[in-house]
C-alpha cells in the first residue's frame, strides 16, 4: 500500500492539535480554521476509503503494520474492514461538524480545539486499530480529553459529570485490560493481533468467560443499563461539540468493542450469553425511553433517548444474525449522526436561550425557523422515520432479532411508539406553540457555521436513508467472517411455537 | 420503454416538485405554487392516460417493475411498483383530487407566509400517497405509510404556533404510530414465514398453505392495525377530528380523500392476505361496523363544521372497511373512489365557507349564508346529497352495493349500516341547513364557545396570515350591530375556488353511474376479487328503495329541526331526555378523556417514577453512594495518621509482631493458603 | 564458657527494653538513646553469633564495626535535627511534633 | 578492574566532594546555582559510565559486589532521578534559603548509595549503602533550616528509619546466626534445601519489615505522608523516585534470590500486604487536599503494584519491577518539579493549583501529563508500567490479585483528575503568570520526554529490562 | 574459684549492668541519670565483647559510645535543657501507647528469647584467627573495602549534614 490512508485519517486531527499548540491563543480564527482543515482532511480520507474499499475483496484493507512492543508481540497494526471504514467516516463527520458547532466558543479556544481534536483522534484510532493492545490504548486515551472537555467547557454539574464519566469509563477500561491480559496468556501465542487471535481457537469455557469479561468492560461505554449512570450527566454537562462526539462516537466505542473483540473472538461465548444480552438490551430500550419521557431538561431527554437507541444496537448484537448485527452496526452510524444533530441543535438552542428546561422554551420555530426545521428532522430521524438512516438500522435490527427473540423484539419495537411520543412532545414544547418568553423574540437564527453543521449532518442522514446500500454493503462485508464463525453455533430461529400451538399447522 | 413505466414518472413528479420548491423556489411564493400544480397536474394527466389504457383492456394482469434497494444477507428489500386497474384507478383519483385541491389552495393559502412550505409539503404528500398506491411489497407500503404519516404531521401542525394545532399534529402521529406498531409486527411476522415482502410472494405462500392459519390470522389482524390507525377506525379514531386543526385543503386532501383512505386501499391491495382468514375478515367487518355507527352518531352532535365532516369521513371509511370485511371487495373500493370525490368536495366547500366567513368554524354562528356564496352552497348541497347516498347521486351506487353485500353476509351489520345511513342523512343536512338556511345567528363575542366541550381555543385565530388584519379587527368587534358592516367585508368567491368545486361537483354527481348495475365494462369489470365471490352483487330493489327512504327520512328530520331554527344553538342539546345522549355524542363517548387519563396517569406517571428511580437509585445510590463510601473509608483511615511519630512506630512494630505471630502460631500453612486463594 | 542462648537472651532483652523505651518515652533525645540501645543489642547478637557460628571469618565482628559507625552517624544527625526543632519550637517532646498529619 | 566497576559511584563521590569544598574557595549564597549544574554534569558523566557498564556481568570483592545489567539498570534509575532533581532544585532552593551546594552534595552522595545498593551482595554492603541513602535523606529533608515542618519531617523519618534499620539489623543478625554468613549467595545455599528453622522465618520477616519502610509497604509506610508534605519538594522528588527504587533492587536480590528457599513464607505475606497497600494508598488518597500528601499516598499505592510484580517474580516480574521504577521515576519527578516550581515553603495545597493552566500553561500541562501517567492513562509511561506489572501477575497466575488491584486503581482516577480539574477549571487566586528558571523548564521537558517518549516508544526499554531481569539471579 | 565460674560471674555482672542500664534509660525521671545509665549499659556491652574475645570491638565500643555518643547526647541535653532537670524524662501521657508498647515489645522479646533458647544453633568448632585485630584490619582493606569506603562517605555526610542542619546562621537576613 502506498499512502497510509488509515493513519492519515486517524492522525490528521492530532496533527491539527499539534499545529494549534504553535498558534498564539489570541488568534482564534486561525485556530478554528486549522481545526476545521484538520478534520476536513480526515473526513476526505474517510470518504476516499468508503469508495476505495474493495467490497469484492472484503477483509481488512489499507493495512499498516509495524512492531511496537516486541516483548509482548504487540504491533502497531492499523487497517480497515467494512465496519471500520463506516465508523471512521462517522467519526470524521462528527469531528468535522463538531469543529463548526463549537465555532462560537470564545473562552480558551486554543485549549478547546486541542482537546477536541485529540479526542477525535483517539476515537478514530479505536476504529482503525487491529491490535487489541493498540485498540485499548486508543480506547483509554479518549478518557482524559473527555474529562477536560466536560469539566472546562461544560455547563451544569460539569465537574461532577466529568469525574463520573472518567471513573466509569476507567472502570470499564480496567475490566477490559484484565480481559486483555488473561486473553493474552490464555491464547499464549505471544500476540494481540486480532486476526491471529481470531484464528486461534479457544475452549468453550474460555470463550464463555472471556466474552463475559470483555462485554462487561465494554458495556459500561455503550452503555447498557444498569451501568449507564455516567451518560446522562456527561452528555448534558458537556459542551455542544462534546455532547455530539460523546453521543455520536464515544457510545459506539463500547458496542464496537463488543462486536470487534468479544463477539468475533469468542463466538461461542456470545451464543452462551446472547439471551441475557438481549434482555438487557430490551431493558435499555424501554427503561431509557421512559426515563427520557420523564425528563424536563432537553439534553437529559436526548441523552436518555441515546441510551434507548443504543439498546437497539445491543439487541441486534444479541440476535447474532446477519441482519441483526448489520442493523446494530448501521445503527452506530445512523444514531451517531442523528444524535450529533440532536445535541447540536440542543446546544445551539441552549446557547441562545440559556435554558434547557423544555417548559421554559416554546414557539422558538417562529424565531429560529432553520433550527426548528433541523430539530424536527432530528426528532423524526430518532423516531426512525423512513427516509432517514435510522429507519434502516432499526428495521434491520427488528428483522434480525424478531425471528430469534420474538418476545424481546416485540417489546423493543414498542419503543418506536414511546420514542415518537416524547420526541414529538419535545418538538411541540420547544419549537412549536406560541412564543412563551418575549425575550426570545429577538434570538438570532442559525449562523453560517450552524448551517455547516446542520446541512452536513442532514445530508448524511437523508443520503443514508435513501441509499443505505452504500454503508450496508460495507457492514456486511465486515461481518462476513463473524458470520462464518457463527454459522454452525448460532441459536436457531425460534419456531413461534406459541403461535403454532394456538390451533395452527406447522 | 414500456408504457406502464410511466407510473414511475407519475410517482416521482410530485417528489421532484417538492425538491424543487424546498431547494430552489422556497422564497418565491407564486412560483412554488405553480411548481406543485404543474408537477401534480402532470402526473394527473399521465395517470389519466394510463387509466385510458387500463380501460382499454379490462383483463390486463398486474405489471411490476422492481429496483433492488438493499440486500442484507437473506433479507432482500426492493423498491418496486405494481400497476393494475386498482392501482391506476386509485392513482388517478389521488392525482386528480390533489391537483384540484392545489388549485383551490392558491386562493385559500394566499396570505399565508408559509405558502411555499405548504405546497412543498403537499407535493411530498402526494408523492408518498402515490408510493402507497403503487407499492408492490409490504415494506415499501410500510415506508410510504410512515411518509404520509409524516406529511400529515407536518400539515396538521402547519400552523404550529397554535397550541391546538401542535397538539393535534403530535396526537395524529403518535396515535397512528400505534397502528403502525402492529403493522410493522405483522410485516415482520409475514416476513418470518414468507422470507420476502412482495405481495405476490405473500399470496403465493398463503396459497401454498405455508402459514399456519392461526399465524395467518395474527398477521392479518396485525397488518390491519395499520389500517385502523391510518383510516381512523375504532379505537384509534380519536386523532382524525383534531386533525382538522390543519388548513382545510389539507383536511380535504389528506384527511378525507386520500391518506385516511390508504387503510382501506391497503386492505384491498392485500386482500389475498385478509380474505384467507375468516377471523380476520370478521374483525375487519365489525371494526368497520362499530366505527361507522360511533362516528355517525358523534357527527350528529358536533358544532364545528370541519369536525362534522371529519366524523362523516370516519364513518364512511368504516363503511368501506365493513364492506371489505364482508367480502364486498368491489363495493368497498368503489365507495372508496367515489368518497374520494364527494368528501373532498364537502371539505373544500366547508373550507370555502370558512374562508369567506372570517375563518369561523362554528356552525351556530352561521346561517342564511346561501345568499352570500351561491356556488359554494350549491356544490356543497350536491356533495351532501352524494354523501348521504341519495339516488341518483354518486354516493348512492356504492353505498347501495355495500348494503347489498351486508344484507347477504350479515344481517346485524346490515341493520347497523342502514341506521348509519339515517344518521348520515341527518347530520349532513343538519350541517347544510344550519349553515346556509335559516336566520343569521346573533353571533357576538359573548356567544363564544358556550357549552361546547370540544371548541377549546378554536376561536383564537392564527395571529398571522390567512386573515387580513382588518378582518381580525372585525372578528373581535363583530356583533349584531356591526354585522351589516361586516357583511360588506365578505369576500367574493374567487375562481380558483369555484372551478375546482364545480369540477369535483361533477364527479360527485355523475361518477356513480360507472357502477350502474349490469353496465358493460362497469367498475366491477376492473375491480373484482376472485370469480363472482365478492364481485358483482347484483342489484336489490328492496335495499335500494329502503335506503333512499331512510335517507329522505333523515333529511326531513334535519329540516324539521334545523330548517327554521331560532336561536344560535342546537335545539337538541337542550331537548328533554335526549340531551344526555346528545351530551354523550357531543363529548365523543369520552374517548379522549379516557385516553388522556391513560396517558397522564399510566404513561407519564410511569415515566416520572422511572425518572425519579434513575435519579435517586442509579445515580444517588449506585454512583454517588459507592463514591462517598470510599471517601468515608479514606477519611476514617486518616485518623491513624495523627502525626505522632511514636504511634507510627508502634504500628510499625505491631506489624512486625503480627507477621511474627502468623509465622509462630501456625507454620507457613496460613500464608500458603492465602497465596493459594489469591491465584 | 557461657552458652550462646544466654548472650542471645541478654541482647534480645536489651533490644526489647530499647524498643519499649523508643515507643513510650516522650523526650526525643531519650528515644534516640533507646535506639542506640537497640543497636547495641543487635551488635551483641552479631558478635556472639560470629564468635559461635563462624569464628573463621568473623563477619559479625566486621559488621559490628560498621553498625557502630552508622549508629554514631545517625545519632549525630538526629541530635542536630532535635536541636533545630528545639530552637524552633522550644520543646523536645515528640508528642508536640504533630503538625504534619492526616 | 574494581575501580572500573565503581566508576559511576566514584565520579559522583568526587563530584560531591568538590561541591562540598566549593564554599572553601568562593562565597556561596542560596542564589548561586552553578553547584547544581556542576552536579548535573557529573550525573551525566556518571550516566555515560553506567551505560558503559551495561553487559558487564561480574561479581567482585570476594562476592560482595556485583555489577550486572540489573544493577546498572537501577543505577540508571538513580542517576536519572538525581539528575532531574538537580536540574529543578535550584529554583526552589534559592527561594527557601538553602545553599545549592549543600543540597547538590547530599543528592550526589545519596545517589551514590542508591547506585551501590543494587550491587550489594552481602548484608554489610547492603546495610551500609542503605544507611548512606537514609542519612543523606535525613539531612536532605531537614536541610531547610528556616522552617519547622522540614525539621519535623526529618525527625520523623530519622526515628522511624532508625527503628526500622534496627529491626532490619536484628533480622540480619538472626540470618547470620543461622547460616553463619552474610553473603547472599551463601544464604541462598543454606536455605536452598527449603528446610529452615522458624527463627530464620522471623529473621526474614524482620528484614522485610526493615526494607518495607523504604518501599512504602504497609504498615511500615506511615512516615511517607508526613515526610512528603513536610520536606522540600526537590527532596521528595528524589526520595520518591530514587530511594524506593534502590530498596526494591535490594528486595529483589534478598528476597527474590537469597530467600528463594523461604518463598512459601514471605511471598504470600508480601502478596497480601501488597494488595492492602494498593487499597490503602488509593482509598486514603481520596480525601487528601494537599497534593504532596496525596502523592505520598499514591506512591504507597504504586509501591503496592510493584510489589505484586515482585511476588509474581520470575523473569517477567523482575523485568516489570525495573521497568516500572524507571517510568514511575519520571512521572513523579515531573510532578514534584511542577510543585516545587511555584510552591511556597512546604505548601502544595491543592487550592494553590487553582487556575495554574492560565498562570503557567506549561507547568499545568506537565502536571496533567504526569498525573495522567500516574493514573495509568495510555500510552503514557505509567500505563505501560502498569501493563507490564499486571501482565507479570497474570502470567504467574495471580488473576484475582490483578483484578482487585486493577479495580482499586480505578479509584486513583478521582484524586489525580481532581488536581487536573483544579488546574484547568478553577479561577486562579491571582492572575500574574508564574516564572520559573531554565533548570526547571529543562527538567520538566526531560520529564515529559520520559513520560511520553518512554511511553510510546517503550519497546527497547522493555526489552532491556527483560534481558536485565535474567541477572537478578547471581 | 576457677575460670568458668569467674566467667559466669563476670557475665552475670555485665548482664546486670546492661539490663539495669537499659532499664535506667527507660525509667529514670531525670534525663541526666538516663544518660548516665546508658553509659553503664554501654560499658556492660563492651564487657560482653571482651568475654567474646572481641577485644578490639570492646575498645571501640568504649571509645565511640562512651567516649563520643554519650558526650554528644550530653551536649544535646545541655543545648535543649530547660530550667529544671527533674521530670525531663517522662513517659508519654498516652496510656494506651505505653500499654501497647509494653505489650508489643514484651511479646516480641518473649517470642524471640523463647525461640532463641530452643533453637538448635549449629556451633562451629573453628578456631579464631590468631591475631584478631590484624585480621579485622586486613578484612577491612580487602573483602570489605567497599563498605569501608561507603562508611567513610557516610560519616562525612553525617558530619557535614549535621552541620548543615544545625548550624546557626550568624548573619541572618
Amino acid at each position: 500500500m502506498s499512502c497510509p490512508v488509515v493513519s492519515a485519517t486517524v492522525f490528521a486531527p492530532l496533527a491539527g492539535a499539534v499545529l494549534i499548540t504553535c498558534i498564539p491563543a489570541a488568534r482564534k480564527e486561525a485556530i478554528r480554521w486549522v481545526a476545521a482543515v484538520a478534520t476536513a482532511v480526515s473526513l476526505g480520507f474517510a470518504i476516499y476509503m468508503v469508495f476505495a474499499f474493495d467490497l469484492a475483496k472484503g477483509g481488512v484493507q489499507f493495512v499498516e503494520e509495524a512492531s511496537w512492543l516486541p516483548t509482548f508481540g504487540i504491533k502497531y497494526f492499523m487497517g480497515a474492514d467494512g465496519i471500520s471504514v463506516m465508523l471512521l467516516l462517522l467519526t470524521a463527520i462528527v469531528g468535522f461538524t463538531g469543529v463548526f458547532a463549537s465555532w462560537g466558543i470564545q473562552n480558551r479556544v486554543k485549549e478547546f480545539y486541542i482537546t477536541f481534536l485529540s479526542l477525535t483522534f483517539a476515537c478514530a484510532g479505536v476504529f482503525a486499530a487491529w491490535d487489541l493492545f493498540l485498540l485499548f490504548v486508543f480506547f483509554e486515551l479518549a478518557v482524559l480529553p473527555k474529562f477536560v472537555l466536560i469539566s472546562v467547557w461544560g455547563s451544569t454539574k460539569k465537574e461532577y459529570a466529568a469525574m463520573k464519566l472518567a471513573l466509569y469509563l476507567t472502570l470499564g477500561g480496567a475490566i477490559t485490560m484484565l480481559g486483555i491480559l488473561i486473553l493474552y496468556f490464555t491464547a499464549g501465542i505471544n500476540s494481540l493481533d486480532l486476526l491471529e487471535l481470531g484464528r486461534h481457537n479457544f475452549t468453550h469455557a474460555q470463550q464463555v468467560w472471556l466474552f463475559a469479561l470483555f462485554t462487561l468492560g465494554f458495556a459500561i461505554q455503550v452503555p447498557i443499563v444498569p451501568l449507564h449512570s455516567w451518560l446522562p450527566d456527561a452528555h448534558t454537562g458537556a459542551p455542544t461539540a462534546g455532547s455530539m462526539i460523546l453521543a455520536g462516537v464515544v457510545m459506539k466505542l463500547g458496542a464496537y468493542g463488543i462486536i470487534r473483540v468479544a463477539l468475533s473472538l469468542f463466538p461461542e461465548g456470545a451464543v452462551a450469553w446472547s439471551y441475557l444480552l438481549g434482555i438487557l438490551a430490551v431493558i435499555c430500550v424501554v427503561y431509557a425511553a421512559f426515563v427520557a419521557m420523564g425528563q424536563k431538561d432537553l439534553k437529559y431527554m436526548i441523552a436518555n433517548s441515546s441510551i434507548s437507541h443504543m439498546g437497539y444496537s445491543t439487541l441486534g448484537i444479541a440476535a447474532l444474525t446477519l441482519a441483526g448485527l448489520a442493523g446494530a452496526l448501521f445503527q452506530f452510524f445512523a444514531h451517531g449522526i442523528m444524535a450529533a444533530l440532536n445535541f447540536a441543535i440542543a446546544g445551539m438552542t441552549y446557547d441562545r436561550t440559556h435554558t434547557r428546561i423544555m417548559a421554559a422554551m416554546g414557539g422558538l420555530a417562529k424565531v429560529m425557523p432553520v433550527l426548528g426545521v433541523a430539530f424536527v428532522i432530528g426528532a423524526l430521524a430518532s423516531v426512525g422515520l423512513p427516509g432517514t438512516a435510522s429507519f434502516w438500522a432499526e428495521f434491520s435490527v427488528f428483522v434480525g432479532s424478531f425471528q430469534i427473540y420474538p418476545v424481546l423484539a416485540i417489546i423493543a419495537i414498542s419503543g418506536i411508539v414511546f420514542t415518537a411520543y416524547y420526541m414529538l412532545r419535545a418538538v411541540q414544547r420547544v419549537y412549536f406553540e406560541p412564543l412563551k418568553v418575549k425575550e426570545f423574540a429577538k434570538l438570532p437564527d442559525a449562523s453560517w457555521y450552524d448551517w455547516v453543521v446542520i446541512s452536513v449532518i442532514i445530508f448524511f442522514i437523508v443520503a443514508m436513508g435513501v441509499y443505505p446500500s452504500l454503508m450496508m454493503n460495507l457492514v456486511c462485508s465486515g461481518l462476513s467472517p463473524i458470520m462464518n464463525d457463527l454459522k454452525d453455533i448460532a441459536p436457531a430461529a425460534s419456531k413461534f411455537t406459541w403461535l403454532a400451538t394456538w390451533g395452527g399447522v406447522q | 420503454m414500456e408504457l406502464w413505466q410511466l407510473a414511475w414518472l407519475v410517482l416521482f413528479l410530485p417528489l421532484a416538485s417538492f425538491l424543487i420548491i424546498s431547494l430552489v423556489t422556497l422564497p418565491y411564493r407564486r412560483l412554488s405554487g405553480l411548481v406543485t400544480i404543474f408537477g401534480i397536474g402532470a402526473s394527473a394527466v399521465l395517470s389519466i392516460y394510463l387509466l385510458i389504457h387500463v380501460l382499454a383492456d379490462p383483463h390486463m394482469h398486474a405489471y411490476q417493475d422492481v429496483w433492488h434497494w438493499l440486500t442484507v444477507g437473506k433479507v432482500q428489500i426492493d423498491f418496486g411498483i405494481m400497476v393494475d386497474p386498482l392501482a391506476v384507478i386509485m392513482m388517478t383519483a389521488v392525482t386528480v383530487v390533489s391537483t384540484l385541491i392545489q388549485i383551490y389552495s392558491q386562493a385559500y393559502m394566499e396570505d399565508d407566509p408559509g405558502y411555499s412550505k405548504f405546497f412543498a409539503f403537499m407535493a411530498l404528500f402526494t408523492f408518498s400517497m402515490l408510493g402507497i398506491v403503487l407499492a408492490n411489497n409490504l415494506l415499501m407500503i410500510y415506508i410510504f405509510w410512515e411518509m404520509v404519516g409524516l406529511c400529515s404531521y407536518l400539515l396538521i401542525g402547519f400552523w404550529y404556533f397554535k397550541p391546538s394545532a401542535a397538539a393535534a399534529a403530535k396526537k395524529a402521529f403518535v396515535v397512528t404510530r400505534f397502528g403502525d406498531f402492529g403493522f410493522l409486527l405483522g410485516v415482520l411476522l409475514l416476513f418470518h414465514y414468507v422470507g420476502a415482502f412482495a405481495y405476490d410472494d405473500v399470496v403465493r405462500v398463503i396459497g401454498a398453505g405455508g402459514i399456519p392459519s392461526a399465524a395467518l390470522t395474527v398477521c392479518a389482524v396485525l397488518v390491519f392495525c395499520g389500517a385502523i390507525g391510518k383510516s381512523a377506525q375504532f379505537p384509534l379514531h380519536v386523532w382524525l377530528p383534531d386533525a382538522m386543526e390543519g388548513p382545510t385543503p389539507v383536511s380535504a386532501l389528506i384527511h378525507a380523500a386520500t391518506m385516511v383512505a390508504a387503510g382501506v386501499y391497503m386492505v384491498a391491495r392485500i386482500y389475498g392476505l385478509f380474505s384467507a382468514s375468516d377471523q380476520a375478515m370478521m374483525v375487519i367487518a365489525y371494526i368497520g361496523g362499530i366505527t361507522a355507527f360511533l362516528a355517525a352518531s358523534m357527527a350528529m352532535a358536533q358544532s364545528r363544521m370541519k369536525r362534522i365532516v371529519a366524523y362523516s369521513t370516519c364513518s364512511h371509511l368504516a363503511y368501506m372497511m365493513m364492506a371489505l370485511g364482508l367480502g364486498g371487495f368491489t363495493a368497498g373500493v368503489f365507495h372508496l373512489i367515489l368518497h374520494c370525490f364527494f368528501k373532498a368536495l364537502l371539505f373544500l366547500c366547508s373550507g370555502a365557507v370558512m374562508y369567506l366567513y372570517f375563518h369561523e368554524e362554528n356552525i351556530w354562528r352561521m346561517g342564511g349564508l346561501y345568499k352570500y356564496m351561491k356556488v359554494t352552497a350549491i356544490t356543497m348541497i350536491l356533495a351532501g346529497l352524494s354523501n348521504v347516498g341519495l339516488f341518483p347521486f354518486a354516493g348512492f351506487f356504492s353505498k347501495d352495493e355495500i348494503l347489498v353485500v351486508a344484507k347477504e353476509a350479515n344481517m346485524g351489520l346490515y341493520i347497523l349500516g342502514s341506521l348509519v345511513a339515517l344518521f348520515t342523512a341527518f347530520y349532513t343536512f343538519r350541517l347544510i341547513f344550519t349553515v346556509f338556511f335559516g336566520p343569521r345567528s346573533e353571533w357576538s363575542p359573548v356567544g363564544h364557545g358556550h357549552g361546547h366541550g370540544d371548541d377549546h381555543g378554536h376561536h383564537e385565530l392564527p395571529d398571522i396570515g390567512n386573515v387580513r388584519p382588518s378582518q381580525v379587527a372585525l372578528m373581535e368587534a363583530v356583533d349584531p350591530v356591526a354585522r351589516a358592516e361586516s357583511d360588506r367585508h365578505l369576500k367574493k368567491e374567487p375562481l380558483t375556488m369555484t372551478i375546482p368545486l364545480s369540477i369535483l361537483a361533477v364527479f360527485a354527481v355523475f361518477a356513480g353511474f360507472w357502477g350502474w348495475p349490469g353496465l358493460e365494462n362497469g367498475f366491477s369489470t376492473y375491480i373484482s376479487w376472485g370469480h363472482g365471490h365478492g364481485g358483482e352483487h347484483g342489484f336489490n330493489m328492496f335495499v335500494a328503495v329502503l335506503s333512499n327512504v331512510i335517507v329522505i327520512i333523515g333529511m326531513l328530520a334535519a329540516w324539521a329541526i334545523y330548517g327554521k331554527r331560532k336561536n344560535a344553538a342546537d335545539p337538541l342539546s337542550e331537548a328533554p331526555g335526549y340531551k344526555y345522549i346528545y351530551r354523550v355524542f357531543e363529548r365523543k363517548y369520552y374517548f379522549d378523556e379516557i385516553y388522556l387519563w391513560f396517558i397522564r396517569k399510566i404513561i407519564d406517571a410511569g415515566a416520572a417514577v422511572l425518572a425519579w428511580f434513575e435519579e435517586n437509585v442509579f445515580t444517588g445510590v449506585f454512583a454517588n453512594g459507592i463514591g462517598s463510601l470510599f471517601m468515608e473509608i479514606g477519611r476514617s483511615f486518616r485518623l491513624f495518621q495523627n502525626g505522632w511519630v511514636q504511634r507510627y512506630a508502634l504500628i510499625l512494630f505491631l506489624g512486625v509482631l503480627v507477621l511474627v505471630a502468623i509465622l509462630v502460631l501456625n507454620e507457613p500453612g496460613l500464608a500458603v493458603a492465602i497465596g493459594g486463594v489469591m491465584k | 564458657m557461657v552458652s550462646l542462648p544466654c548472650y542471645f537472651g541478654i541482647s534480645t532483652l536489651l533490644f526489647t527494653i530499647g524498643l519499649f523505651g523508643a515507643l513510650t518515652k516522650r523526650n526525643a533525645i531519650v528515644v534516640l538513646m533507646c535506639i542506640e540501645l537497640m543497636l547495641n543489642a543487635v551488635n551483641m547478637n552479631l558478635v556472639a553469633f560470629s564468635r559461635f557460628m563462624d569464628p573463621g571469618a568473623l563477619l559479625g565482628h566486621l559488621f559490628v564495626i560498621f553498625t557502630i559507625a552508622v549508629a554514631a552517624a545517625e545519632v549525630a544527625v538526629g541530635l542536630a535535627i532535635v536541636i533545630v526543632l528545639n530552637r524552633h519550637r522550644d520543646t523536645v517532646n515528640l508528642d508536640d511534633f504533630t503538625w504534619l498529619k492526616g | 578492574m574494581g575501580a572500573g566497576l565503581l566508576l559511576p559511584e566514584i565520579i559522583l563521590c568526587i563530584a560531591g566532594l568538590l561541591v562540598l569544598s566549593e564554599r572553601l574557595v568562593i562565597k556561596v549564597t542560596p542564589q548561586r546555582k552553578d553547584a547544581a549544574w556542576f552536579g548535573a554534569g557529573a550525573v551525566v558523566i556518571a550516566l555515560l559510565a553506567a551505560f558503559n557498564l551495561l553487559g558487564t556481568n561480574v561479581t567482585a570483592f570476594y562476592g560482595s559486589y556485583r555489577v550486572d545489567d540489573m544493577a546498572v539498570f537501577f543505577k540508571i534509575v538513580a542517576l536519572a532521578a538525581a539528575g532531574l532533581t538537580l536540574l529543578f532544585a535550584p529554583d526552589y532552593l534559592s527561594k527557601s534559603g538553602v545553599k545549592t551546594g549543600d543540597f547538590t552534595a547530599l543528592v550526589l552522595f545519596g545517589a551514590t548509595g542508591m547506585m551501590l545498593l543494587p550491587s550489594a551482595l552481602d548484608f554489610i554492603t547492603l546495610y551500609i549503602s542503605l544507611e548512606l541513602i537514609s542519612v543523606s535523606f535525613y539531612v536532605l529533608i531537614a536541610i531547610q533550616r528556616n522552617a519547622v515542618k522540614p525539621a519535623e519531617a526529618g525527625l520523623k523519618y530519622l526515628l522511624l528509619s532508625g527503628l526500622s534499620s534496627a529491626i532490619l539489623l536484628y533480622g540480619m543478625s538472626l540470618i547470620y546466626g543461622l547460616t553463619g554468613s552474610t553473603y547472599l549467595a551463601a544464604i541462598r545455599e543454606a536455605f536452598s534445601a527449603g528446610q529452615w528453622p522458624i527463627l530464620a522465618g522471623i529473621g526474614c520477616l524482620m528484614m522485610l519489615a526493615g526494607l518495607g519502610l523504604k518501599i512504602y509497604l504497609i504498615p511500615f509506610h506511615m512516615w511517607a505522608p508526613d515526610v512528603y508534605e513536610g520536606a522540600p519538594s526537590p527532596t521528595v522528588a528524589f526520595l520518591a523516585s530514587g530511594s524506593s527504587a534502590a530498596a526494591l533492587a535490594a528486595v529483589l536480590r534478598v528476597f527474590g534470590e537469597s530467600f528463594a528457599g523461604l518463598n512459601g513464607l514471605w511471598a504470600p505475606i508480601l502478596l497480601v500486604l501488597a494488595i492492602i497497600t494498593v487499597a490503602f494508598g488509593n482509598i486514603v488518597a481520596l480525601p487528601q487536599t494537599n497534593v504532596k500528601r496525596m502523592l505520598a499516598y499514591s506512591s504507597i499505592a504504586h509501591a503496592g503494584y510493584i510489589l505484586i510484580a515482585v511476588v509474581a517474580g520470575g523473569r517477567s516480574g523482575t523485568a516489570a519491577v525495573m521497568y516500572y521504577t524507571l517510568l514511575y521515576a519520571f512521572s513523579v519527578v515531573a510532578a514534584f518539579g511542577v510543585i516545587s516550581a511555584f510552591e511556597e515553603i512546604s505548601g502544595g495545597e491543592r487550592a494553590s493549583f487553582a487556575g495554574l493552566a492560565r498562570r503557567a500553561p506549561f507547568l499545568a500541562f506537565t502536571m496533567m501529563i504526569a498525573l495522567a501517567s500516574l493514573a495509568g492513562v495510555p500510552p503514557l509511561a505509567g500505563f505501560m508500567g502498569k501493563f507490564a506489572v499486571f501482565a507479570a501477575a497474570v502470567q504467574s497466575g495471580y488473576k484475582v490479585i490483578a483484578a482487585i488491584a486493577l479495580l482499586l486503581s480505578v479509584i486513583s482516577i478521582y484524586y489525580y483528575f481532581q488536581v487536573i480539574k483544579v488546574m484547568y477549571v478553577d479561577e486562579p487566586p491571582e492572575s500574574d503568570p508564574i516564572s520559573y528558571g531554565f533548570g526547571t523548564f529543562a527538567a520538566l521537558l526531560l520529564g515529559l520526554g520520559g513520560i511520553i517518549g518512554l511511553g510510546v516508544l517503550t519497546g527497547p526499554l522493555l526489552q532491556l529490562a527483560n534481558t536485565a531481569a535474567i541477572f537478578a539471579r547471581f | 574459684m576457677d575460670a568458668k565460674t569467674g566467667i559466669n560471674i563476670a557475665f552475670a555482672v555485665m548482664s546486670v549492668m546492661i539490663i539495669g542500664g537499659g532499664l535506667g534509660v527507660v525509667f529514670f525521671r531525670n534525663i541526666f541519670y538516663a544518660a548516665a545509665s546508658m553509659v553503664v549499659c554501654f560499658l556492660g556491652v563492651s564487657g560482653i565483647y571482651f568475654s567474646l574475645r572481641a577485644d578490639f570491638l570492646a575498645v571501640m565500643q568504649v571509645l565511640i559510645y562512651v567516649g563520643a555518643v554519650a558526650i554528644v547526647i550530653a551536649f544535646a541535653i545541655m543545648l535543649t535543657r530547660r530550667s529544671r532537670m527533674v521530670d525531663t524524662n517522662r513517659f508519654t501521657g498516652n496510656l494506651t501507647q505505653v500499654a501497647l508498647g509494653l505489650l508489643v515489645a514484651g511479646m516480641l522479646g518473649g517470642v524471640l528469647i523463647q525461640l532463641g533458647i530452643n533453637n538448635p544453633w549449629k556451633i562451629s568448632g573453628e578456631a579464631l584467627p590468631p591475631d584478631l585485630t590484624r585480621y579485622l584490619g586486613e578484612a577491612m582493606m580487602s573483602r570489605l573495602a567497599i563498605p569501608f569506603e561507603i562508611a567513610a562517605v557516610l560519616l562525612l555526610v553525617a558530619l557535614v549534614g549535621a552541620v548543615m542542619v544545625a548550624l546557626e546562621e550568624v548573619h541572618k537576613s
